[in-house]
């Protein structure tokens, strides 16, 4: 790796005193110490893929001790699974902004990230929260003092605590909401109230209209998005996010996407107003940089900034979990459970089903998935105007939500699953989906293999000497 | 249409108008009074067999020795919907309006052409004519507290500008080229 | 305005709490789910009448206070904030009455929902966007005397009620909740939906303007 | 600074009256689409007094890129001011050098070796190409897609590439000079220029697909920012913004100058939707959408001429041999206007000369000053949203409106 900045050698050194002066030393001396190992080529592939295999063994480690101690001990399994969410809700946006910006270059024929740490840039998130950290973070003269600040925790907080009620896996759930879902949808809301908070308190017009937008925003998306999620609610029978997923143990064809075409367009009707929720792709409007300079966190710069743009990326995650566990299945693999119970329960063969059969896996990638269609459709499409999202969601998505509504009623009571026609939809619906997902596959698959290299360099290679 | 021919028209439709024709320069003009000017930008614009509906260029210009300024108005012939016919050969017209250099007045033909707006707001702001009737005579390109017209021969340049110094101290006392 | 430092992060801890408590007085409220039977022993911490009563007077209290804030603020927004927290701390007395079905709609409805209509109206109305309410002390004064009647009513009326003994059963479950409202409550529920109705469509014929010709 | 003043012109400004729409009295902002401000392509401040999300009135405000390039012409000899002309329209340096040059050689009566004019021909249209692909790349951005704006930038690389091969600049060329061109080509430059066009014959296709029939970019600017064909006339609009509103003009055919008549090529003008299969419904001519699609077809009817131009590209030498040593020129006591069709519009030159080598008087014409001109007539009466995309497709550059 090359190096890229040489220090100065005469440049003023600046002067510690005391505990300041130890920590800068200790500083100095981990930097000298580590940084060649990070920079070495061959650091950063090994501590991956150890990261990884590390978590998959501490998480199998937690299914051990959750059974055998954690069961009499109900406060220190809360308190050892809020730890765990913690650390996890902290991980999902560093990852995700560092893989967003590697697909953006993807799909804009650049590398993207490639510098800082070594191998394609992976300490680049952690480095841009340490810069948020140690940059200035200003409050306007005539701004709120206190909804000012305020209003990065507003945002941030409720979409971190919807995570209580999402099943990871069967017994992976903080607590077993029985409103889970509406818990989840009354903390989305929540963080609306957030943005216009800061797009209020910062005082500039510009921010004012990105607050005035995100409200039109929420009030249009908001009945949609809770009609379509009425379905899977209904073919179920409950709220508990827990109950649902395990109704669509049964393997690809039991997923309620493919239980009736309603539900088949109930899942889109969800995504895309999902997309309206967290302000994504098409949707950006609250933040349209191009009109409104910056949106509602126009005013805002350092960590205060740095916490906004988290909860976009939880809340993206949020929102295509719940996608997630209402319409793919949740936790559970393409294999139906069944099959697992053959391996029966020891140790090891309970390790073999949860990474096969449907566990946190399986809900991990799916949701990131979801989240790579989000970032597509964002470095693909341009942004709507205000009146057209008005216009689409009110005029176009409520009256369709409302009628798959109805129609999955009228499916559900006239049409049960036991009956042969309910079936037979049920298996052309699997199979519409497997054909889609193959073909994606094979898109992708064939784009690798003739990617066309760029045309080599034209005309400069041409002057004398070059 | 030749330039001849309509000079000619012009000659005879506007008898005392027209006081100057140039056929031999690379760039041949008419220079017409400025007082009837409006008059005849409106004939040029909508007689049928001229049409030159579309406004080129507003040039202002200093003529120091005869101590007056003038207006050059490029115009030329642009077939869209009502001009389709007229275009046997796309011609192009030019009339210079001079005024007095001291009180520099002539009568805006933003009315006639809408594109002589911005033109002439440019002219007034650098040469300093002021185009009477113009719907809002501003300054378009210097600051509105400007004082003088940059583009005039005699203009001298400002020492400051609410204290920006308009030339360093080297450019002062070292020798202009 | 002296600069308060840390103010921003005290109301993180103070929100964090807050949702957390929602969260495990929610887990307290509902009983075992079947799915997962070591859920139920979960409750007995938080069964303890100390904690509980701890809960329910520090959630009153902040109810009453956010109640205070939305009368005395000066600012729309900051007023339409202390609503906002009214709400969320009725919301979390829902979840702790063992009533979460009823919490949540709470939190979607009013927290979510009608909070921001009511701040997108003072938004585009507002002769100013950052308009400030003047209090005059006749105001006040007039205010006060209300409320000490009011007060006056209230505590005669807890004093004389003799309250029932805290009903140990089955609290609802959606399940029944739901049954409940189609079977026994049907036309209730019925009449109030035609309302729903008659409104939206006369606040739609309101709102319509003639279109600009 | 002076109070905002809102320019009172009575026939071009209909004030909206607010009491007989019947609607809540709302509060209306004035707010600054200021000088700095992600879509404006430069220093260009718009004032726009709005009611919610709806413009009722802009006022531009220009001038703060003005350099006064024109006095600065009345103290340069002519070889020596066409740097200044590169520094007007500084994405399309090239077109501005051939004009003024054109304009000193029809005033001096200089005839050009068919060499020379063949290379102007040639450099003037692959600087078209490279504006059009700024052009395309930032009205991308404006909308929101940040994706086209890699794309277009990626292959205008290799145009300034081309460039810098020929003349060392990337951006400020000051290549075409009064007489010809400074230097000669390269050797190999042509068969690079020609493997340059082969590769980027399919790619306007593939930006198409990408952005112009994107649903969502349709609706955001088909319909937006009418502009009939009489106001573009009457306006004074040129290049792409006139040829969007249906107005078949083009100077390089109207009034060819450099042996543009020996090329032959057509010109791309803005089509109603749906009459035929490359323009979707809903589009109307002289909207945002068809100056923006004119610049794409343009960039094809470009690469047709350098095509043609390459392929019978005369020997001899590129510049008249006189100024090979002394480049000053003797100007008669004349003037002369003289107009060259520019990626962004007409570019207009009027010199005066008064016998001495130095012009009495230079004053240039930029197609955006005019173009910009109508923006207070036509965004009156969109939505917030749209400013950006009606000032993306008229495509402004500063440099050109300042001067």
């Amino acid at each position: 790796m090359t190096r890229f900045w040489t220090p100065w050698e005469g440049r003023p050194r600046p002067h510690y005193s005391g505990l300041s002066a130890l920590l800068a030393g200790l500083g100095r001396g981990v930097y000298r110490v580590a940084a060649p190992v990070v920079r070495h080529r061959w650091f950063a592939a090994p501590v991956f893929f150890g990261v990884v295999v590390l978590g998959v063994v501490f998480v199998w480690l937690c299914g051990l001790f959750n059974e055998a101690v954690l069961a009499d001990y109900p406060v220190l399994r809360d308190l050892l699974v809020v730890t765990g969410l913690a650390i996890f809700v902290s991980l999902v946006p560093v990852f995700c902004i560092w893989w967003e910006r590697k697909v953006a270059g993807r799909m804009q024929s650049r590398c993207g990230v490639m510098r800082v740490g070594g191998w394609h840039g992976w300490a680049q998130s952690p480095a841009d929260g340490i810069k948020c950290l140690t940059k200035e973070d200003l409050v306007p003269d005539d701004a709120d003092p206190v909804l000012f600040r305020l209003a990065p925790y507003f945002a941030l907080t409720p979409v971190v605590v919807a995570f209580v009620a999402l099943p990871f896996g069967t017994y992976w759930v903080f607590r077993h909401l029985e409103v889970g879902l509406i818990f989840v949808l009354g903390m989305l809301g929540v963080e609306v109230v957030a943005v216009i908070m800061a797009g209020w308190a910062s005082a500039s017009k510009w921010t004012v209209f990105g607050a005035m937008r995100e409200a039109c925003q929420m009030v249009s998306y908001e009945i949609p998005l809770g009609i379509a999620l009425l379905l899977p609610v209904m073919t179920v029978g409950t709220l508990n996010l827990a109950e649902i997923g395990n109704a669509q143990a049964g393997g690809w064809h039991t997923w309620l996407v493919f239980r009736s075409p309603f539900l088949f367009v109930a899942a889109l009707v969800y995504f895309i107003t999902s997309l309206a929720s967290c302000k994504r792709a098409p949707f950006d409007l609250p933040e349209g940089e191009s009109e409104l300079v910056g949106g509602y966190h126009t005013e805002y710069s350092g960590m205060r900034w740095a916490l906004f743009f988290f909860a976009e990326y939880v809340a993206m995650f949020v929102v295509s979990a719940l996608a997630v566990i209402l319409f793919f299945g949740g936790w559970n693999s393409v294999l139906p459970d069944r099959w697992g119970e053959v391996l029966g329960d020891g140790y090891l063969a309970r390790a073999v089903r949860g990474v096969v059969f449907g566990g946190p896996l399986w809900f991990l990638v799916k949701s990131f998935l979801l989240i790579y269609v989000q970032m597509w459709l964002r470095w693909t499409l341009p942004r709507i105007r205000i009146d057209q999202v008005l216009y689409a969601c009110v005029q176009v998505m409520l009256p369709l939500a409302m009628v798959l509504l109805l129609g999955h009623t009228l499916w559900e009571l006239w049409l049960p699953p036991e009956l042969i026609a309910a079936r037979v939809v049920n298996v052309i619906l699997a199979v519409i989906g497997a054909g889609l997902l193959l073909a994606a596959l094979a898109v992708i698959i064939r784009s690798r293999l003739n990617a066309r290299r760029l045309v080599g360099y034209l005309a400069v290679d041409l002057l004398p000497g070059a | 249409m030749t330039f001849e021919q309509i000079a000619s028209l012009l000659r005879e439709r506007f008898a005392g108008a027209v006081e100057e024709v140039v056929p031999q320069a690379t760039r041949p003009y008419v220079t017409v009074a400025a007082e009837r000017w409006p008059e005849v930008a409106r004939f040029l614009r909508d007689e049928p067999r001229l049409k030159l509906n579309f406004l080129r260029c507003v040039s202002s210009l200093d003529l120091l020795a005869e101590d007056s300024l003038a207006a050059v108005y490029d115009l030329a012939t642009v077939p869209d919907a009502e001009a389709e016919e007229v275009l046997s050969c796309p011609h192009t017209f030019a009339v210079r309006v001079v005024t007095d250099r001291a009180a520099a007045h002539i009568p805006s033909v933003a009315g006639v052409w809408p594109a002589a707006d911005w033109h002439e707001r440019e002219a007034f702001d650098l040469m300093g004519i002021v185009f009477d009737g113009h719907p809002d005579l501003r300054r378009i390109l210097c600051p509105e507290d400007w004082v003088g017209h940059p583009l005039r021969k005699d203009y001298e340049f400002p020492v400051e500008y609410h204290g920006i110094p308009g030339t360093t101290e080297h450019e002062l006392n070292s020798p202009r080229h | 305005m002296t600069k308060r430092r840390g103010l921003g992060f005290g109301a993180m801890l103070l929100l964090a709490g807050g949702c957390c408590l929602l969260a495990c007085a929610a887990a307290h409220g509902q009983d075992a789910a079947p799915a997962a039977e070591q859920a139920a022993e979960v409750g007995q911490l938080y069964d303890h009448p100390v904690v509980e009563s701890l809960l329910f007077y520090s959630l009153a209290a902040a109810t009453v206070v956010a109640a205070l804030g939305v009368c005395i603020a000066r600012d729309i927004v900051r007023m339409a904030i202390w609503l906002f927290v009214t709400l969320s701390t009725v919301a979390m007395l829902y979840f702790l009455l063992a009533a979460p079905f009823l919490g949540a709609i709470q939190l979607i409805v009013y927290a979510g929902g009608t909070l921001v209509l009511l701040v997108f109206g003072v938004m585009l109305t507002s002769r100013s966007p950052w308009i400030r309410f003047e209090v005059r002390p006749s105001e006040l004064l007039a205010a006060g005397a209300a409320c000490l009647v009011l007060l006056v009513g209230l505590v005669a009326a807890l004093l004389r009620a003799e309250w029932p003994e805290a009903a140990a059963g089955e609290s609802p479950r959606v399940a029944t909740l739901g049954a409940e409202l189609l079977t026994t409550y049907l036309v209730p529920f019925e009449a109030i939906s035609v309302l729903l109705l008659v409104v939206m469509i006369a606040a739609a014929y309101l709102v319509r303007q003639e279109p600009k010709e | 600074m002076t109070e905002i003043s809102l320019q009172s012109q009575p026939d071009l400004l209909v004030d909206y009256d607010r009491g007989e729409q019947g609607d809540v009295d709302t509060e209306e902002l004035l707010i600054n689409m200021g000088p700095q401000h992600p879509s404006t392509h430069g220093v260009l401040r718009i004032v726009l007094r709005c009611d919610g999300e709806m413009v009722l009135e802009a006022v531009p405000h220009i001038g703060y890129l003005h350099r006064c390039a024109e006095k600065i012409g009345e103290s340069l000899q002519p070889f020596q001011f066409i740097p200044y002309t590169d520094r007007m329209d500084y994405v399309a340096g090239m077109n501005q050098n051939q004009g003024f040059a054109l304009a000193v050689e029809k005033l001096a009566g200089i005839a050009v070796p068919p060499r020379a004019q063949y290379l102007r021909v040639i450099f003037g249209e692959l600087n078209r190409i490279a504006s059009h692909l700024v052009s395309f790349g930032t009205y991308g951005l404006d909308m929101g897609a940040f994706t086209p704006f890699l794309y277009a930038f990626r292959e205008r690389e290799m145009v300034l590439d081309l460039f810098e091969a020929a003349c060392g600049a990337r951006l400020t060329y000051s290549y075409l000079t009064v007489g010809g061109t400074t230097h000669d080509l390269p050797e190999g430059w042509v068969d690079r220029c020609l493997e340059f066009c082969d590769y980027f014959e399919p790619k306007i296709d593939e930006y198409n697909d990408l952005l112009s029939f994107n649903h969502i970019f349709v609706k955001r600017t088909a319909g937006v920012g009418v502009v009939s064909a009489g106001d573009a006339v009457r306006w004074g609009l040129s290049g792409p913004c006139l040829r969007g509103s249906g107005v078949r003009w083009d100077l390089r055919k109207a009034l060819p100058y450099d042996g543009y008549e020996r090329f032959d090529f057509d010109i791309p003008i803005g089509r109603p939707g749906g009459s035929d299969r490359t323009v979707p419904h809903g589009v109307v001519v002289g909207d945002s959408w068809c100056r923006y699609f004119v610049r794409m077809e343009e960039m094809k009817q470009s690469l047709r001429i350098v095509r043609q131009a390459l392929r019978d590209l005369p020997g001899g030498d590129h510049i008249v041999p006189k100024f090979k040593k002394n480049k000053t020129v003797k100007l008669p006591d004349d003037e002369v206007y003289l107009e060259v069709d520019n990626p962004r519009g007409q570019v207009g030159f009027y010199v005066r000369g008064d016998g001495s080598a130095i012009p009495a008087r230079v004053k240039a014409r930029g197609g955006s000053f005019c173009n910009l001109s109508i923006t207070s007539h036509v965004v009156r009466g969109c939505l917030i949203a749209d400013v950006p995309a009606i000032i993306g497709s008229i495509d402004v550059v500063m440099g050109e409106v300042d001067r």
